[in-house]
């Protein structure tokens, strides 16, 4: 059963392979190489959707990715797709779609109340109204209207399929293969050229497809099969089939989505759903056709109403008769092939409609010949019927339209002329312009290297677009540098001229209101036109915006034009005058995954690891992200130990005995050459000249607006050899910021350097306890004589190489030793097990910033880009008398004075409780003449069970000189206000005892 | 996509290099005023056109280029070294 | 005309053919007491002000374009005060509160939708960061409530809560009253009860020229021909150093682009304004249905409103990396604005070194919530000669003296803020 | 340096996923190149093409001063790595060369370098080498040979730089962004065969990403 209005032979489609799917739950068949809307007609079916703000029953208006209409949501649960148009979904076996913004169903929508209400519903109403209460804009109004706007619904699971990106480069791509773009990818491919071509459809042959052409001789897709076939022994040559070239992008790189897998009902095992290309081309020869716009007539939204073009496609690809009794309406002689094919499928014309009063002689003769009436001067009125059309009424474009003549049909074919895709040609930064002879935009001068051919430069004879295509196939080849052979144009053998006459809008029957659509899809009307530029937006950008026409899914494909030159007839300016909306990518929507490529999820970013890292997982560290780097954060030794627990053992561990942090993501940059210690001399704000060989210093640098960029330690390993290490958040930038300065500002220094940030494993030693640890497992005399706080020296660790350095961020006795990475694991085994008296443990980055704060070494938290040395206790430091980068923007009168934020220790005053990062720093005796109270706040925390109390550092007004001071830390997020003292930012062994012990 | 062409390495994309501002802006001298400094580090000529720029091949070569581009065409009419001291791309010692 | 159910339903019944201009369209005079450049939400704003709260209505706007065309017609609609900084959060919040009554003010309905502003957390580092932010919102008292994991899964019940991710979210900060408006209503609302207030706004008239006597503005050349002016406000956005070229003045502002994506439009999925906290990328729903969405700026100069492709890939990969569901949804658009990117992220709106000459800009990507105070404020300053309070610290001066205002605090690097 | 047999045995940051191939199908493999040594060298102001020379005369394998050039004898390879730089590779067992051999040879070449091991000892002028700095970053390189009929396609969907035999082939390199990281990409034969070395932290993702790339051909006889 069913495929009632399948013709008897013709098409591209293979009527041995039936394949099922359903509709709103109905099955249905098709044949392969059938489209949804191509079945759902050979089924009868013409009512597919419902239209934005009416609710108006739709058909299928195209039969490509132009479609306004028969918008449905293609299958079901994770893979569920709102919008998808029917006329680019290629059918599949067990394909399920679902009509989409109705309720309760598609043939009884109760939304289609709002048809009746239209003249309230005019463009821009919502802007009159529904403000008053005001609070029931978001709690009420707005409700009902996003419920009643939108299309289908998305589904909320996640997507189970993936999509790539790949890159591809060559001489010449060419976009879309019809007769042009084939021609042309032919010969620039004999030029030996790099071609790429590119279609959208899963076959060559663009409109040849569509149509009665015949070529050399032969039938239109016999010609391309021919070419096909050439084109894919050439291995200078890729085609591209299912692939939009969506985005023309700067510098000559575009980009294509290609559907790898949606014809299938799921891809294949590692294969993605859909790719997304990016193309890197010498030159564009853009071949994308021309795009057939509708009438604008009453109810030219109805089910049956459809383009000429389409209903051709229609017979002649798919073998479907999108009707049994056909009017034509056009203002041009393209439609009359429309009439002559569906006459030869067995379709009934029952009028050829030409608002022309004179036609072309030759193609009336062709009517007359095949018995087919013909009325000129006149056009479709309107068009009648319930849910889809039943006749039309015809009216004179004289005005005379008293008195409609009635014409019964199923089917109204329509043309309003042609618009080549000039989309890519405009996204390249080109301007269209204005072509009298066909009323439409053809592209202007090139801006990039990109030409136009065939009816995408606004040629619609065939013969011409063969030829076109092989100039510049020719011609591209050429310009990228191929020596090009002459090639033979092939013979178009059957067609016409093309010619129109303006019908912009139809008068209507009765002169009487009916709803003359531009834009199908946002429901907009002509008279929204005209009332926009009524009231005053009345250039193309304000009428767009105010009217939502050219905004939906369709991007107004087949409305633009039409709405323009209604715009300029209100106007009363000529078209070119009103100019045309900005054309932008994507050509056709996408996926957003495409644009996500695979780098989602899991993959979102890289995770950097350090050589600890396996050894951490199996101890069940729990890690934590510094930027990429994954590190360990604190060591649960039993089920139930918090944070709390884990950091306060680790901590007591490393103050009273010894423990070992993995420090690798610290950075690090090899510094040598003559120069080194003057550049880091520029570089930092304190001494480096002095700096002795095999001694380290703690250094700051400042960005050139005066505030601190970075800290860290650098040694010297010899006279003109440094190794410096930089915070884990800034290693990418300081090094960028260290070439920057040296290529740029100080090419004349003889310095190299580069990152060894991988090279090294860097492992912590900390505790009262690490000399003794480390003298079990060291080749050099480390006691406090021969190795003194900050001396750097190399090592053998057992029987590993490496680099010790007696520095210290825990306040402890400590050191850092660097081992090679590949040797990371063994050396930090080898610490944890040198000596088993002493019972080594390890501590993670929570233990580690607990000892800093109770040292008060800043970090991340107080380096916060806003904070100058000064601020931060580390003026000091600076050496004003020689020059380094930010010394004199750090000088500025407000960076100097009173009222900045200082650094300052913050020690709880309530023993059971703790301040909390990001507590604000209030003094309640003083009231500020600001709203805010603030005059600081709390940048680290933790609990010091060095001194059995909760501690912070903060930043806090002019903190330096308030130690002593009692005040509140306030959490108002949470109703919670701590009174704190200030201190001295240095809790512990302020003198540095232990360090040098 | 900016498309630049990296003395060095040739042709990379425009996310293999991170930018690095205007050039035209001169480092003050270490004796410059205040006022030099406040305006090297603050304001720009900003231009819509023409625009020598810094760019940093950082996922490349790791060399810093001067870049003439366009701020409204972003045609791009120059790329050199911006360093007078790395050998050039040649091969030849500077 | 005034704007009501009623006028609607009246204009219904009589075809529609009642409706006037939303604003006159007039040839510019010789002279007006303010001239201010630029046609956006700011500009225009300042005119509304400068006529209702000042009484000053001999005020022309010219806009080389069409009005609401610059940012004010490209942004994300995002409307927001969670400013961390002082004078930020004064400034902002005084803006949310003109919003909470901008439809009636204007008797235009500019949709503005409180359903709230999600900032996700992903790590301790940035719940410390927003909880700074958070307390010091409320003791300048803003809204903010800090989510836990349950808190966001309500407000945003279909991200990627799984553990099987990069970054997996942890929890969020809320601005409730924050939300979205329509941002070309917004432009037209003010032009039209500006208009109605005796200022008169000219479209496709770029200003090519500022003259001086001495230190002072006196006029401006148009392509619509000259107008003297006794004061000349200048609110254009990316265009601010264009303009101060005309009187050969640097700013610390450098133009670049930030681009935004909607998708096609479909049934309410996103309720609330949510930003991923592990990447670039932010989304809100519009009252269409369409899922607008944006991300960083790309980063280099530019004049140009279009973008290029790394920045919308990697914003994308955030978006679906935060909502898996995203994947299947269709981009239907993609576009650009230039913004004026100050050297601190903050904006400027104040008086300059030349007389009678005023600047208002350097709005980076958050100028569209200011709207209305930005309005408010220069319209003050012209109207006093003088700063208001709430923009006292928005000078020129500033970088001068070293009272940066850096809510990232990434220093002069405008492609960073 | 300690002997040969005294260094400890080196752990790959690939250990998990390292058996023989990574990925191991019909028409493409990927697999770790253990072990590697990579030096790099990098020239002092004016020094330029004396380097160059000094290390083509150590290792007797042309060294290029010209970019995105790479000279091998087979084993050794001595890779353009920069306007000033090149990263000598090779896995010492192959090569023949003890542990550290290869790294003191380049340092011999750059001419005179301060004794290393005895830092803070001496308080005397020591200059570094007078043509060129030498650096050891054989542990902070994970090198990766991806190889086979569809090399050059797993490629393109990771890289943007043009693979093509006409822009790309044999004794070349490039340093590129593969799979948004940094990478050396180093074509070794027309297979094709390439060599790709990423940092050493960033090893297992950067597989993963190629592995991912592959997945396509899985089920190809
Ligand atoms: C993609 C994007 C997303 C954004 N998202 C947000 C957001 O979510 N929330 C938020 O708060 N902000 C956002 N912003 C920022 C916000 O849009 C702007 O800061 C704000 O709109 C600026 O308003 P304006 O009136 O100053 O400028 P504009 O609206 O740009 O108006 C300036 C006007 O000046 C005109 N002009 C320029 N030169 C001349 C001349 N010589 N003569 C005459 N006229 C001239 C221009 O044509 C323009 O119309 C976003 C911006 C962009 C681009
Ligand atoms: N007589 C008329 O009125 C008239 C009008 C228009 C066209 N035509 C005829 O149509 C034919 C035009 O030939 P042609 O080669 O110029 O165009 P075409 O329409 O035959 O081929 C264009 C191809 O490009 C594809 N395409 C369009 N945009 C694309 C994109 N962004 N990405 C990938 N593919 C894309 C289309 O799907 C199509 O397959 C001629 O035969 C001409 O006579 C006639
Ligand atoms: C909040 C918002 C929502 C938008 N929604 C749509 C939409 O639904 N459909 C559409 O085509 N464009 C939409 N746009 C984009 C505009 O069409 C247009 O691209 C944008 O205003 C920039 O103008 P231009 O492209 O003309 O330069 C939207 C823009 C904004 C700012
Ligand atoms: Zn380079």
């Amino acid at each position: 059963m069913g495929q009632q209005f399948r013709t008897s032979s013709s098409g591209q489609i293979d009527r041995g392979r039936i394949l099922s799917f359903t509709f709103d739950g109905k099955p249905y068949q098709g044949y392969e190489g059938d489209t949804l809307a191509s079945a759902l007609l050979a089924n009868g079916v013409r009512l597919v959707g419902r239209s934005f703000k009416y609710h108006r029953p739709r058909g299928i208006q195209t039969a490509g990715s132009e479609e306004p209409n028969a918008i449905v949501e293609l299958r079901t649960g994770p893979r569920k797709e709102p919008n998808t148009r029917a006329t680019t979904i290629e059918l599949f076996d067990g394909l399920v779609a679902n009509s989409q913004n109705r309720w309760p169903s598609l043939s009884f929508d109760i939304m289609s109340i709002n048809n009746l209400f239209s003249p309230l519903l005019s463009a821009g109403f919502y802007y009159k109204t529904f403000m008053w209460p005001p609070s029931f804009w978001t709690n009420v109004y707005e409700h009902v209207i996003r419920r009643a706007a939108g299309l289908g619904k998305a589904s909320t699971e996640p997507d189970p399929d993936f999509y790539e990106q790949c890159h591809e480069h060559c001489d010449v791509l060419v976009v879309g293969a019809g007769p042009a773009g084939l021609s042309a990818a032919l010969a620039a491919a004999r030029a030996e050229a790099r071609v790429i071509l590119v279609d959208e459809h899963p076959r060559l042959g663009g409109s040849l497809n569509d149509e009665n052409y015949s070529i050399n001789g032969k039938a239109g897709s016999e010609w391309v099969d021919e070419i096909h076939a050439q084109l894919e022994e050439m291995d200078n040559v890729r085609v591209f089939t299912r692939t939009t070239l969506f985005g023309y992008y700067d510098h000559n790189v575009v980009a294509a989505i290609e559907k790898v897998s949606d014809h299938m009902p799921v891809p294949h095992q590692g294969h993605p759903r859909q790719r997304m290309w990016t193309f890197y081309p010498g030159r564009v020869v853009i071949a994308t056709g021309a795009t057939e716009r509708p009438l604008v007539f009453g109810n030219n939204d109805m089910p049956g109403v459809m383009l000429a073009s389409a209903a051709r496609a229609y017979v002649n690809r798919y073998g479907v008769k999108p009707g049994r009794r056909a009017v034509i309406a056009t203002n041009n002689n393209d439609a009359y092939r429309t009439a002559i094919d569906l006459h030869h499928a067995g379709i009934n014309i029952t009028a050829v409609v030409d608002s022309r009063i004179q036609p072309d002689a030759a193609l009336v003769e062709e009517l007359e010949s095949l018995s087919i009436r013909l009325l000129t001067g006149s056009t479709v009125g309107s068009a009648e019927g319930h849910q889809q059309v039943s006749y039309v009424q015809i009216v004179t474009t004289q005005g005379d339209t008293l008195d409609p003549e009635r014409i019964d049909c199923d089917l109204v074919a329509c043309s309003g002329g042609w618009n080549p895709n000039v989309h890519l040609h405009s996204q390249s930064g080109a301007k269209p312009v204005y072509d009298d002879s066909i009323l439409s935009f053809v592209p202007g001068k090139s801006r990039q290297s990109e030409v136009s051919v065939g009816a995408a430069n606004g040629s619609f004879s065939l013969q011409d677009c063969l030829a076109q295509g092989v100039s510049a196939g020719t011609q591209a080849a050429r310009q990228t540098g191929f020596k090009s052979r002459k090639m033979a144009v092939a013979r178009a053998d059957n067609e016409g001229d093309y010619a129109i006459e303006a019908l912009w809008i139809s008068p209507t029957p009765y002169n009487k209101n009916y709803k003359q659509f531009v834009d199908q899809q946002n429901d907009v009307k002509a008279s929204d036109v005209v009332l926009a530029s009524q009231e005053g937006f009345d250039s193309v950008e304000l009428l767009k915006r105010y009217t939502t026409q050219g905004m939906a899914t369709d991007q107004g494909k087949t409305s633009n034009v039409n709405a323009l030159a209604l715009l300029a007839c209100q106007r009363g300016e000529p078209l070119p005058e009103v100019g045309i909306t900005t054309f932008r990518p994507p050509y056709v929507p996408v996926a957003m995954g495409v644009f996500a490529g695979h780098t989602v999820g899991y993959d979102f970013m890289p995770v950097r690891r350090t050589a600890i890292h396996d050894w951490n997982t199996k101890q069940g560290a729990v890690f934590i992200e510094a930027g990429l780097w994954l590190r360990a954060r604190y060591y649960p030794q039993q089920p139930g130990d918090t944070m709390n627990d884990c950091y306060i053992r680790e901590t007591e561990a490393t103050r009273n005995n010894v423990a070992i942090v993995d420090v690798t993501s610290l950075g690090k940059i090899d510094i040598q050459g003559p120069d080194a210690a003057e550049f880091l001399n520029r570089l930092y704000i304190n001494n480096w000249l002095k700096l002795p060989v095999g001694k380290v210093r703690y250094g700051a640098m400042l960005r050139e607006d005066g505030m601190v960029f970075d800290d860290g330690t650098t040694s010297r390993l010899e006279e003109n050899h440094f190794f410096m290490t930089t915070t884990t958040a800034n290693a990418a930038s300081v090094l960028a910021h260290m070439e920057q300065y040296h290529q740029i500002e100080w090419p004349e220094l003889d310095v190299v350097f580069c990152s060894v940030t991988e090279q090294w494993t860097g492992i912590a030693v900390a505790g009262p306890n690490s000399r003794k640890l480390l003298e079990q497992v060291i080749d050099i005399d480390i006691s406090n004589e021969a190795f003194p706080f900050m001396s750097v020296g190399e090592c053998m660790m057992n029987n590993i190489p490496a680099r010790l350095f007696r520095i210290s961020f825990s306040g402890e006795l400590a050191y850092e030793i660097n081992v090679p990475a590949d040797y990371g694991e063994q050396a930090w085994l080898e610490l944890l097990e040198a000596d088993e008296e002493l019972e080594v443990s390890v501590y993670g980055t929570e233990a580690l910033g607990t000892m800093r704060i109770e040292k008060g070494h800043v970090a991340g938290s107080e380096l916060d880009g806003r904070t100058t040395a000064q601020d931060l206790g580390l003026e000091g430091m600076a050496n004003r008398a020689k020059h380094f980068i930010g010394k004199h923007n750090s000088e500025r009168p407000l960076l100097v004075g009173e009222g900045r934020l200082q650094v300052v220790g913050l020690k709880s005053l309530e023993p059971e409780r703790n301040l909390r990062i990001g507590a604000h720093l209030v003094d309640p005796s003083v009231k500020l003449e600001t709203v805010s109270q603030s005059q600081g706040h709390v940048t680290a925390t933790t609990y010091s069970p060095q001194l059995g109390c909760g501690i912070a550092l903060g930043l806090l007004r002019d903190g330096a000189s308030r130690h002593g001071e009692q005040i509140e830390a306030v959490f108002p997020l949470d109703d919670e206000t701590l009174k704190v003292e200030v201190c001295h930012p240095v809790f512990i062994d302020p003198e540095g005892e232990l360090v040098r012990a | 996509m900016l498309r630049i062409d990296c003395p060095w390495c040739g042709v990379r994309n425009e996310d293999e290099f991170s930018y690095g501002g205007d050039a035209t802006v001169e480092r003050p001298t270490d004796y410059a005023s205040q006022d030099d400094w406040y305006h090297y580090v603050y304001t720009r000529q900003n231009p819509a056109g023409p625009h020598r720029e810094y760019w940093h091949h950082v996922n490349g070569c790791r060399a810093w280029l001067v870049v003439e581009r366009d701020t409204v065409t972003h045609e791009i009419f120059s790329t050199a070294p911006a360093s007078p001291n790395l050998p050039d791309p040649d091969g030849r010692t500077r | 005309m005034h704007y009501s159910g009623f006028s609607l339903l009246k204009q219904a019944l009589t075809g529609n053919r009642g409706w006037t201009r939303a604003w006159r369209n007039l040839e510019p005079r010789k002279r007006y007491d303010v001239v201010i450049i630029g046609g956006g939400g700011h500009g225009l704003a300042t005119a509304y002000y400068l006529a209702k709260l000042h009484g000053i209505t001999d005020v022309a706007v010219v806009e080389k374009g069409y009005i609401g065309g610059g940012n004010t017609g490209r942004n994300t609609t995002i409307v927001r005060s969670n400013y961390m900084l002082n004078p930020n959060a004064q400034f902002y919040e005084h803006s949310m509160k003109l919003w909470e009554g901008l439809s009636q003010d204007l008797n235009y309905n500019v949709m503005f939708s409180q359903r709230g502003v999600l900032n996700l957390i992903h790590n301790d580092a940035q719940r410390d960061a927003f909880a700074r932010r958070g307390n010091a919102l409320r003791l300048n008292g803003i809204d903010a409530v800090m989510h836990d994991l349950d808190g966001v899964r309500k407000l945003m019940p279909h991200l990627d809560f799984s553990k099987n991710t990069r970054f997996p979210v942890q929890g969020g900060l809320a601005q409730p009253r924050g939300g979205t408006a329509r941002h070309d209503a917004v432009a037209w609302g003010y032009a039209r009860a500006a208009d109605r207030l005796g200022v008169e706004i000219f479209q496709k008239c770029e200003v090519t020229g500022i003259k001086r006597k001495g230190d002072q503005v006196i006029s401006v050349e148009t392509t619509r021909g000259p107008i003297e002016a006794g004061q000349v406000g200048v609110a254009v956005a990316g265009n601010s150093s264009r303009l101060f070229d005309m009187v050969g003045m640097k700013l610390p502002i450098e133009s670049h682009v930030l681009q935004a994506f909607v998708t096609e439009g479909i049934k309410p999925l996103v309720n609330t304004v949510c930003t991923f906290g592990a990447g670039h990328f932010y989304i809100s729903q519009s009252d269409k249905g369409g899922l607008v969405f944006g991300g960083d700026i790309d980063g280099w100069n530019t004049y140009a409103q279009r973008g290029n492709l790394p920045t919308f890939n990697h914003v994308v990969a955030g978006g679906v990396t935060m909502m898996p569901c995203l994947a299947r949804l269709r981009v239907l658009r993609q576009w650009g604005g230039v913004m004026d990117m100050s050297m601190d992220g903050t904006p400027i709106i104040g008086k300059t070194p030349i007389d009678n000459l005023y600047l208002n800009g350097g709005w980076c990507y958050g100028g569209f919530k200011a709207t209305p105070a930005s309005g408010w404020v220069f319209a003050h300053t012209i109207a006093n000669d003088k700063p208001h309070a709430l923009n006292a610290e928005f000078t020129l001066e500033r970088f001068r003296e070293g009272n940066i205002i850096d809510e990232k605090g990434v220093g002069a690097s405008p492609k960073s803020h | 340096m300690p002997d040969k047999q005294d260094l400890p045995v080196r752990v790959s940051p690939l250990l998990p996923s390292n058996g023989d191939f990574i990925v191991d199908y019909k028409n493409v493999r990927l697999s770790e190149r253990k072990a590697l040594t990579a030096i790099q060298v990098l020239s002092f102001n004016g020094k330029h093409a004396d380097a160059a020379a000094a290390i083509a005369a150590a290792l007797g394998i042309k060294c290029s001063t010209r970019p995105g050039i790479v000279n091998s004898d087979g084993k050794t390879q001595v890779c353009w790595n920069g306007p000033n730089s090149w990263l000598v590779v090779c896995s010492d067992a192959e090569a023949g060369r003890a542990p550290g051999e290869l790294f003191k040879v380049l340092q011999d070449a750059m001419g005179e370098l301060g004794a290393t091991g005895d830092l803070g000892t001496t308080g005397d002028l020591v200059t570094t080498g007078n043509l060129g700095a030498v650096v050891d970053q054989s542990h902070g390189r994970c090198g990766l040979r991806l190889s086979g009929l569809h090399a050059r396609r797993v490629m393109a969907k990771n890289t943007a730089i043009d693979l093509h035999p006409r822009a790309f082939g044999p004794g070349q390199c490039a340093m590129t962004s593969v799979a948004h990281m940094n990478a050396t990409v180093i074509q070794v034969d027309d297979t094709p065969t390439y060599d790709l070395f990423v940092i050493r932290s960033l090893a297992r993702s950067f597989a993963h990403a190629i592995e991912h790339a592959c997945h396509e051909f899985e089920s190809e006889q």
